[in-house]
């Protein structure tokens, strides 16, 4: 609760949760919340790019559909992608990073190894050669994404666990006799949460906007789905007579990913033991 | 003959979220040309406050609502141009985390010469050795080049002491610069102080919270307590005979001197939470309902040996010193 | 100094004609080497070209050709039958797309040069389109390519990046930057003479532009003098409008289809397809997406080619009757209910346009489309075995060479099964019957019957849903003139064209 | 008084790591010490910084390992064991951190940390959790409405006694303490001092009192033994090492603390203290002694009785002996 | 410090190798046929067959697999499949120009990054903190397709101030080719005139690729300050009298950009990523649009060369940041003796 106090004091930190939040309700409620829900399916040909007016606030597209409606409904797949793809991610990531952070050895250097080597990827090619790999659409992108990004909380826990294993409460634990993964389990990993939570944040940002590339280079989501990276692309042809087609889409992923970074900024001051020290 | 250094009714306050912290409160005292005055007491009776109070790096958000602080007779406090930085030579208290680590010593004390010393760096730079001779660093030329973590933590404080006479200053201010180091490095580094300010004519302030190191550096003290000066006079006579409940009772305390280990019961007040009257009225054996109500004022006694307790002369009842 | 013409056309991966054969490696064909024979104007004419004329065996097996006279490859050295018959061996050696037409019908050995200026092929089987398929083949330079032989390999890793031609034009192999830069110079002893072009155009820089939204700017700006000729309808208006540029508008020979995995269910039943067939708003998408830049085609075949039957009627877009089909299917027990997955080319945005669209009509009469992204080569990689083939996908066929054989040809003979261009895998008796005898037939109104017969049958059982054919869009600076149109090389012939000032 | 913990011959190699190329050579921070403690004792342990205090302590209680020697604990050997063995069968010695505030998990309430002690030793009722925690920060002196509190919302002595009512929950026989008063205030440090002793009384501990501050071993140890780099150079009463120190870096030490009546006594001690990673030859301290001689340099001094119940490892303390 | 260089490229070794393994494993096992694709036209399954057997593709995967390795060991990256020309002839043309374009998003990202940092850590909490923040996140958000399309529209298009699209004007032509940095090949050549306009090709490029890092680099060269400042010795140091310019871009800045440098390392590999687009977009030709083609079209030969290429580049550019670290940072490399 102090935390989110102390958040909410920070006015750009409250700006990204309040985007953020605004985004999930939107996400929950888009079908509700869209003038044209069925527009993620339907096309009208004799609407097709209509700049924005009354009846279309954001103008229709290539397929005459209704530009705000998708755009309400890819937040929902937007954020369901940012979130599955960084729960996946920390997933394989976390206990990569605790076991590799608390053991010394061998075993612990290969999983690092083999960390660095998924580091080394340019994360786009290899999200690319799996999307050839799979069957390119959503849920490719989604299992690249992820697979791209654990690496990214397996080092940042690997650090922590690594700073936590010398912290003298760990070495107290220890000597009260506690097992290690309840140490592990209990200790580390809550002591690592903040860092997690930065990670995370950051993370979904940066999953929305590679899924929205992925779509872009028409390996991500598959039509019609609403997703903006994808609208971002089929716009493309109809530049710049219609500037309205990729400009919305592009403002929507530029304002939640905005969100996501704002917030992960934040939490990251809050997370900071400089600010959280003191009687 | 006028002080080197006077602190003058000086307050310090801060807000925080819980509140106004009083850090300091009608703080005055005084260093004499050429002497030696120590400031004791325990943590977070604002100690160092006093001290970046007098080399003017108070922390942002901190208001002095009065007070004055006299350098060589002009107040520096209320004019920043005239505060003779180069003239005041700080000494701080850790060792190993006031030397950036990314630059060699030489570096960092060159640029402050830069700024407060006359002459070319060519000029500086002999000069330092010369001060690393007299800090009897070993090869004072090449520890020049060398980087804080090559050095060991008696050599590094060494390095500071250096670094605080590198601009000829008229004083020093030494923040608790042996707590870091070990014992037998105290005594080493202490007996350097003392060559040093007698060699050089030095006024030094002096801030700790050990009673032996005080004994062993100063010729005066002024005993803080809460952010009040408690009682002030020559060390040896408030050693041996002191007036102040509240420093009759720390001495108590000390393994050396106590009969038995009991402590002061209660605990330090909170910045933000100072009592009225006398700060130490909730903990004193002394107390008197008057306690509660008016700051006591300083009552002077013999040689320069004042002490803020009207009760002064009263003994503490048994329990106290059981 | 002028500024070069910049073609901005993309170009193919490799520079070997004999490697490679797609739209782009046409561009390579035409200029820096020459063929036999050559398509030109629009309805494309089959013009003699290195030959002077051929004969034919009455069996239709020995074709003997006549090469003209006072050819000279780049380097200078004179062009021989001996060379034609290398070039041929060559093809055939390495076996890789060009030589497709020719491998079931020619052996190697089989082409020879019973003098220098004749070449004689001996077929294995009578081949009708054999002279059709002839532009198809460069004729390369065989001294230059053993030079450059590297472990007996023809040359073929030299060749991917230099040239060894005789056409209008040579290339500068130092500058030479694959699928990114190839400079090209004129070659002024081109045994065709420039007596045809008393300006024409020096140097010659080829710019790809990957994007097409950068390629349409890239033309606004003038920083290309020329798109690729499939501009996006959508942008025609806009370029037409800009005064530096036009837009060069050429019916072609390029059926736009969607394919149907005739052995999967529901596409197993005829009423399936029907109603599939009738569920494609034809209207809609050639007149209003398209903006009526293309024109309806009701076959297999380009309407503009021979061999389609009289006033075949296309398929209209009728859902009415496409709902009467999805209940007989289904009554048939076809598993109309199931998600029927269609393959779209992701990076072509017309592929993607159509099958959204198609799937908003199915979803009215009851059908649920799932649109897949994919690309080319993933798509014809699954095409060889049915269970692997997709149920639907969307793709052109371009014309490689002009004759019925290309399209209905090689779509519906169920011997080309396990080629992408058979992927609906399409079976009908009858129909193969017609195909294999249209292409053995020296008749050209024989074989014209025999097709139009096989499209008749092949269009009542509505193996694919074909949907236009297409009008190549190219974006000019009005600066470039003289340029021409063929179906096959899409306009990129340089030979004829100059720059205004 | 029978002994209860006793070590012989302990050595300790510390950051000794196994590489891709070759081994990295390591630190011996405690090489050859023989300990005894008997029930019942407060045994001080006293030195400079880096000589090995805090290793020997962990090492004791098994949370590292031993390259050689013997671990005796209540009359049974229990050294040679891997570190997890070593920790459960020592569970009778418990460990008070060096800094009590770090040694919490600072996301946990003290009362669940104290809880948690509990849990791992079987006792995982809540209702009797509660109880024996209320009792025993009675016990320490602090109010049992704490428990609820966060360690960075403690001050420093109230950090060190919750400190000790955690580990004093597991009920052990052997408590070490590992610098227990460092960074306190005096006012804190008598509290803290008196505290440790009546807790000894009622709950009938040993103590191993890590300390480099002399006036408080002076006052609370029974018995003292002096560090130097690793290895113990004299040994003995309390009374008798401070009154009489045999070992001249003994002497040298108690010249150094820093007296009240300001008066300097005896030799100081030049230099720094030299690096565990270059050990000089001999007896490890002649290079900063004022009587070493030529000797001292080549023969290393063995710990030996010097008089009745004090050993002293120093050649020249054998000859004035 | 040689040696700790060394060490760092040993520990580089084992994940490259590990690299060219996983790469291998997925590109093998993609569906697509690069034999079809080859084949062409009308295809008939024997001459799929005979492409097959002809580039191995018919072998088991693990002996394919030990095949690659020998081959990658012998430095012998193999053939494009697809345009029959060994593969390391386009790299050697194509990572000049992504490194070019890269080096020159990072320099200034480096430029501008570092100091909104510093100016947004040294007004903490104030509005120009705020402001840098948001300018910085939003760097971040910008997906940088869409800004590279927003920059051509308006700089090239609109304003008419800068090329679209590629490394250098058509009729002007590259510089000769001896590093295959246009800059530095341009200089070379004594040619200023193509410096200068390979300066305006880098521009917006450039500008898009470099937002990210950018954003990055001021993040953490902000929280590097704030960190930094905390420290005793700046207290010591203003107490010292330091000046506060210099107290802020030299004493601190130091010490702060060892995170700031060793994030670069990280960065590269993102840069690499968002090189992908931008290529695409500005007609670059780097291994970006390389990579993309090479999906594309299956040339898995191709695909693997530029990851393990990029993988290579990497691995050097960690060392070189590692190197860098322990030049700011002198007991970096003491830590590791
Ligand atoms: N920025 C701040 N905000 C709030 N309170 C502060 C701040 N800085 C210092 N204080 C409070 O001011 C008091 C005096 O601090 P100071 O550091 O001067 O004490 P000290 O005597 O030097 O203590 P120590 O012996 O621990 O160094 C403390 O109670 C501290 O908590
Ligand atoms: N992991 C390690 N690798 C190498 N050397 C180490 C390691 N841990 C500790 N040391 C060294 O071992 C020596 C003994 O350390 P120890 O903590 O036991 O000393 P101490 O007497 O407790 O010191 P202090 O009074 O400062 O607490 C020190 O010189 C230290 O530098
Ligand atoms: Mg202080
Ligand atoms: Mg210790």
């Amino acid at each position: 609760m102090t935390a989110l106090r102390h958040l909410l004091r920070d006015p750009v930190a409250a700006l990204g949760l309040a985007l953020v939040l605004f985004a999930i309700v939107v996400a929950l409620f888009a079908p509700w919340l869209a003038p044209y829900p069925e527009d993620a399916f339907e096309s009208r040909l004799l609407q097709r790019l209509k700049p924005p007016s009354a009846e279309f606030p954001f103008g229709t597209d290539n397929l005459g559909r209704d530009i705000l409606s998708r755009v309400i409904l890819g937040t929902r797949s937007a954020v369901v992608v940012a979130v599955s793809v960084v729960l996946a991610a920390m997933l394989i990531g976390v206990p990569v990073g605790l076991w590799a952070g608390w053991r010394e050895g061998w075993v612990s250097e290969t999983l690092m190894r083999v960390t660095d080597v998924f580091l080394a990827v340019p994360q786009l090619i290899l999200a690319l050669a799996l999307g050839q790999l799979m069957a390119p659409g959503l849920t490719t992108a989604m299992v690249a994404l992820a697979l791209t990004y654990w690496p990214f909380f397996a080092r940042t826990v690997h650090a922590e666990t690594r700073r936590l294993r010398g912290a003298l409460f760990v070495d107290a634990l220890a000597g009260i006799g506690a097992s290690t993964p309840r140490i592990l389990l209990l200790h580390v990993l809550p002591n690592a949460a903040p860092a997690i939570l930065v990670r995370a944040t950051i993370g979904m940002g940066f999953t929305i906007l590679t899924a929205a590339i992925l779509g872009f280079l028409g390996v991500g989501a598959a039509p019609p789905s609403p997703d903006w990276g994808l609208a971002v692309a089929e716009a493309r042809q109809h530049l710049p007579e219609a500037w309205w087609f990729p400009t919305f889409p592009g403002l929507a992923i530029l304002l939640l990913v905005l969100g996501f970074n704002l917030l992960g900024d934040g939490l990251r001051d809050v997370a900071d033991p400089r600010l959280r020290r003191g009687r | 003959m006028k002080p080197m250094l006077s602190v003058e009714g000086l307050s310090v306050r801060i807000g925080t979220g819980r509140g106004q912290a009083r850090i300091l409160d009608e703080v005055t005292l005084s260093v004499p040309r050429g002497g030696t005055l120590g400031v004791v007491g325990e943590s977070g009776c604002g100690k160092s406050t006093l001290l970046r109070a007098i080399l003017g790096i108070l922390p942002r958000g901190t208001q002095v609502p009065a007070g004055a602080i006299l350098f060589e007779g002009r107040d520096i406090l209320a004019d920043r141009a005239a505060s003779a930085r180069g003239r005041i030579g700080f000494i701080p208290q850790d060792p190993y985390l006031s030397l950036n680590p990314v630059f060699t010593a030489g570096a960092q004390i060159l640029e402050a010469m830069r700024h407060h010393a006359p002459g070319t760096r060519r000029d500086h730079k002999a000069k330092l050795a010369e001060l690393f001779r007299a800090v009897q660093l070993p090869d004072p030329e090449a520890a020049l080049d060398k980087y804080p973590h090559e050095f060991s933590g008696g050599q590094r404080q060494r390095l500071l002491i250096a670094a605080a006479l590198a601009c000829d200053p008229a004083l020093v201010v030494a923040d608790e610069p042996t707590t870091a180091l070990d014992v037998t490095t105290q005594r080493e580094i202490l007996a350097l102080l003392r060559q040093l300010t007698a060699a050089r004519g030095l006024s030094l302030l002096f801030v700790t919270h050990d009673f032996g190191v005080l004994a062993a550096v100063c010729e005066r003290v002024a005993v803080l307590y809460a952010g009040r000066v408690a009682e002030t006079g020559l060390t040896r006579a408030v050693l041996d005979d002191p007036r102040h409940p509240y420093t009759r009772m720390l001495l108590g305390c000390h393994p050396d001197r106590a009969v038995d280990l009991t402590g002061i019961p209660g605990t330090v007040p909170a910045a933000t939470a100072q009592p009225a009257g006398c700060r130490f009225h909730p903990r004193c054996p002394l107390v008197q309902p008057g306690c509660a109500r008016e700051v006591p004022p300083m009552l002077p006694l013999a040689e320069g040996h004042a002490v803020a307790c009207p009760f002064h002369a009263l003994p503490l009842p048994e329990p106290a010193l059981a | 100094q002028q500024r070069p013409l910049v073609w901005g056309d993309t170009l193919p991966a490799t520079l070997d004609p004999h490697a490679v054969f797609d739209v782009p490696s046409q561009f390579i064909l035409l200029n820096i080497y020459d063929g036999l024979y050559r398509y030109q104007g629009n309805p494309p004419q089959l013009i003699p070209w290195l030959a002077e004329r051929h004969s034919v065996s009455e069996d239709g097996l020995t074709w003997e050709i006549t090469l003209r006279d006072g050819v000279n490859f780049h380097d200078g050295s004179p062009m021989t039958a001996e060379d034609v018959v290398y070039s041929f061996r060559r093809l055939l050696a390495m076996n890789r797309a060009p030589a497709a037409a020719f491998t079931p019908v020619l052996k190697a050995e089989n082409v020879s040069a019973p003098d220098a200026r004749t070449v004689r092929f001996v077929l294995s089987t009578p081949y009708a389109p054999f002279l059709a398929a002839m532009p198809l083949v460069a004729i390369v330079n065989p001294r230059v390519l053993t030079a450059n032989e590297k472990d007996s390999d023809r040359g073929a890793e030299w060749l991917a990046a230099n040239s060894a031609g005789s056409g209008a034009y040579r290339m500068d192999s130092a500058t030479y930057r694959p699928r990114t830069a190839l400079d090209l110079v004129r070659f002024p002893e081109h045994f065709r003479g420039w007596a045809d072009n008393p300006k024409p155009i020096d140097q010659v820089r080829s710019r790809p532009v990957m994007e097409t939204s950068t390629r349409v700017l890239a033309l606004l700006r003038g920083e290309i003098d020329a798109t690729d000729s499939y501009l996006p309808t959508d942008q025609v208006e806009r370029v037409e409008r800009n005064a530096r540029t036009r837009v060069a508008k050429d019916e072609s020979m390029r059926v736009f289809i969607l394919r149907m995995n005739n052995r999967k269910p529901p596409f197993d039943n005829k009423d399936a397809r029907l109603c599939f067939a009738h569920a494609f708003n034809y209207p809609g998408f050639n007149e209003i997406i398209l903006k009526g830049l293309v024109i309806r085609n009701p076959g297999p075949n380009p309407n503009n080619l021979w061999g389609n039957p009289e006033g075949m009627a296309p398929y209209s877009f009728d859902l009415a009757k496409a709902r009467e089909h999805c209940d007989k299917a289904r009554a048939a027990g076809a598993p109309l209910g199931r998600e029927i997955e269609i393959h779209v080319q992701s990076e072509l945005e017309q592929t993607v346009q159509a099958a959204q669209m198609f799937q908003a009509d199915l979803r009215r009469v009851g059908v649920s489309l799932k649109i897949v992204p994919s690309t080319w080569p993933n798509i014809t990689g699954s095409t060889g075995r049915p269970e692997t083939t997709p149920d639907m996908w969307v793709h052109w066929v371009s014309a490689y060479f002009i004759d019925p054989e290309n399209w209905i040809g090689q779509m519906y003979d169920s011997r080309f099964h396990g080629t992408w261009k058979a992927s609906s895998w399409y079976q009908n008796q009858q129909v193969d019957a017609l195909l294999a005898k249209a292409r053995t037939s020296l008749d050209q109104s024989e074989r014209a019957r025999l097709y139009a017969e096989a499209t008749k049958l092949v269009v009542a059982d509505s193996p694919d849903i074909w949907v236009y054919n297409t009008v190549n869009l190219r974006g000019l600076t009005r600066r470039v003139q003289g340029y021409s149109f063929s179906p096959v090389g899409s306009g990129g012939e340089l030979r004829t064209l100059s720059l205004a000032d | 008084m029978p002994e209860i913990l006793g070590a012989a011959g302990l050595t300790v190699e510390l950051g000794a790591r196994r590489r891709l190329f070759g081994t990295r050579p390591g630190v011996r921070a405690v090489d050859g010490v023989d300990l005894s403690v008997a029930a019942g004792e407060t045994f001080g342990i006293v030195g400079e910084s880096g000589c090995g205090k805090t290793t020997l302590a962990r090492t004791l209680l098994g949370l590292q390992r031993e390259a050689s020697g013997e671990i005796r604990l209540g009359g049974l050997v229990v050294s040679g064991q891997d570190s997890a063995t070593a920790r459960r069968q020592r569970a009778a010695v418990q460990y008070v951190h060096q800094d009590p505030g770090a040694a919490l998990d600072p996301w946990w309430q003290v009362g669940a940390a104290l809880a948690e002690g509990l849990a791992i030793h079987g006792v995982t009722d809540r209702a009797e959790q509660r109880i024996r925690i209320a009792e025993m920060l009675v016990a320490v002196g602090l109010d049992p409405a704490l428990a609820n509190r966060y360690p960075h919302e403690l001050s420093g002595g109230q950090q060190r006694r919750i400190g000790l009512a955690r580990i004093l929950l597991l009920r052990p026989k052997v408590v070490i303490l590992d610098e227990p008063t460092a960074g306190l205030d005096l006012s804190v440090q008598a509290a803290v001092l008196r505290l440790l002793r009546e807790l000894r009384d009622r709950f009938g501990l040993t103590y191993l009192f890590i300390s480099h501050d002399l006036s408080v071993v002076r006052r609370v140890c029974d018995r003292v033994a002096v560090m130097y780099l690793g290895r113990v150079v004299e040994q003995g009463r309390a009374e008798t090492l401070f009154a009489a120190p045999q070992h001249p870096y003994t002497r040298a030490l108690l010249a150094a603390a820093p007296r009240l009546d300001g008066a300097a006594a005896g030799p100081s001690l030049p230099g720094d203290p030299p690096s565990l990673r270059a050990i000089p030859a001999g007896c490890r301290f002649h290079p900063r002694c004022a009587q070493a001689d030529a000797g001292c340099a080549r023969l290393e001094p063995a710990l030996v009785e010097t008089s009745p119940g004090h050993l002293t490892a120093c050649h020249h303390a054998r000859r004035a002996a | 410090m040689a040696r700790y260089i060394l060490r760092r490229i040993l520990l580089a070794l084992p994940a490259l190798f590990g690299l060219v393994l996983l790469t291998f494993v997925l590109t093998r096992v993609i569906p697509a046929d690069p034999a079809a694709t080859l084949a062409g036209d009308a295809a008939t399954p024997a001459q799929l067959a005979e492409i097959r057997a002809r580039y191995g593709l018919d072998r088991p995967l693990w002996e394919q697999a030990v095949t690659h390795m020998r081959q990658v060991l012998s430095g012998d990256l193999g053939s494009s499949i697809f345009s029959g020309r060994p593969v390391m002839e386009e790299i050697v043309f194509r990572l000049p120009a992504t490194l070019e374009l890269t080096f020159v998003a990072l320099l200034l990202a480096t430029g501008l990054g570092v100091p909104l940092g510093l100016l947004a850590a040294l007004n903490h909490n104030g509005p120009i903190d705020h402001l840098a923040r948001l300018i910085s996140v939003g760097g971040l958000a910008i997906a940088s397709f869409w800004l590279a399309i927003m920059l051509q529209l308006i700089f090239a298009m609109d304003l008419d101030v800068l090329p679209l699209r590629g490394r250098i004007d058509v009729a002007l032509g590259a510089p000769p080719t001896v590093t295959g940095f246009f800059l530095v090949d341009s200089l070379l050549a004594g040619r200023l005139d193509l410096l200068v306009d390979t300066l305006r090709h880098l521009a917006l490029p450039a500008v898009t690729l470099c937002l990210p890092g950018l954003a990055s680099i001021a993040r953490f060269t902000r929280s590097g300050v704030l960190e930094t400042l905390q420290k005793d010795f700046v207290l010591y140091a203003q107490a010292a009298g330091y000046g506060r310019v210099r107290l802020a871009a030299i004493y601190v800045l130091r010490n702060a950009v060892t995170v700031t440098v060793a994030q670069i390392g990280l960065l590269f590999g993102a840069l690499i990523s968002g090189a992908v687009a931008v290529e695409a977009i500005f007609d670059w030709p780097g291994l970006g649009t390389y990579a993309v083609q090479a999906i594309l079209s299956a040339d898995y030969k191709a695909l693997l060369a530029v990851t393990l290429v990029v993988g290579v580049v990497y691995a050097v550019v960690n060392v070189l940041v590692d190197v860098a670290q322990a030049l700011i940072d002198p007991r970096v490399a003491e830590q590791v003796k």
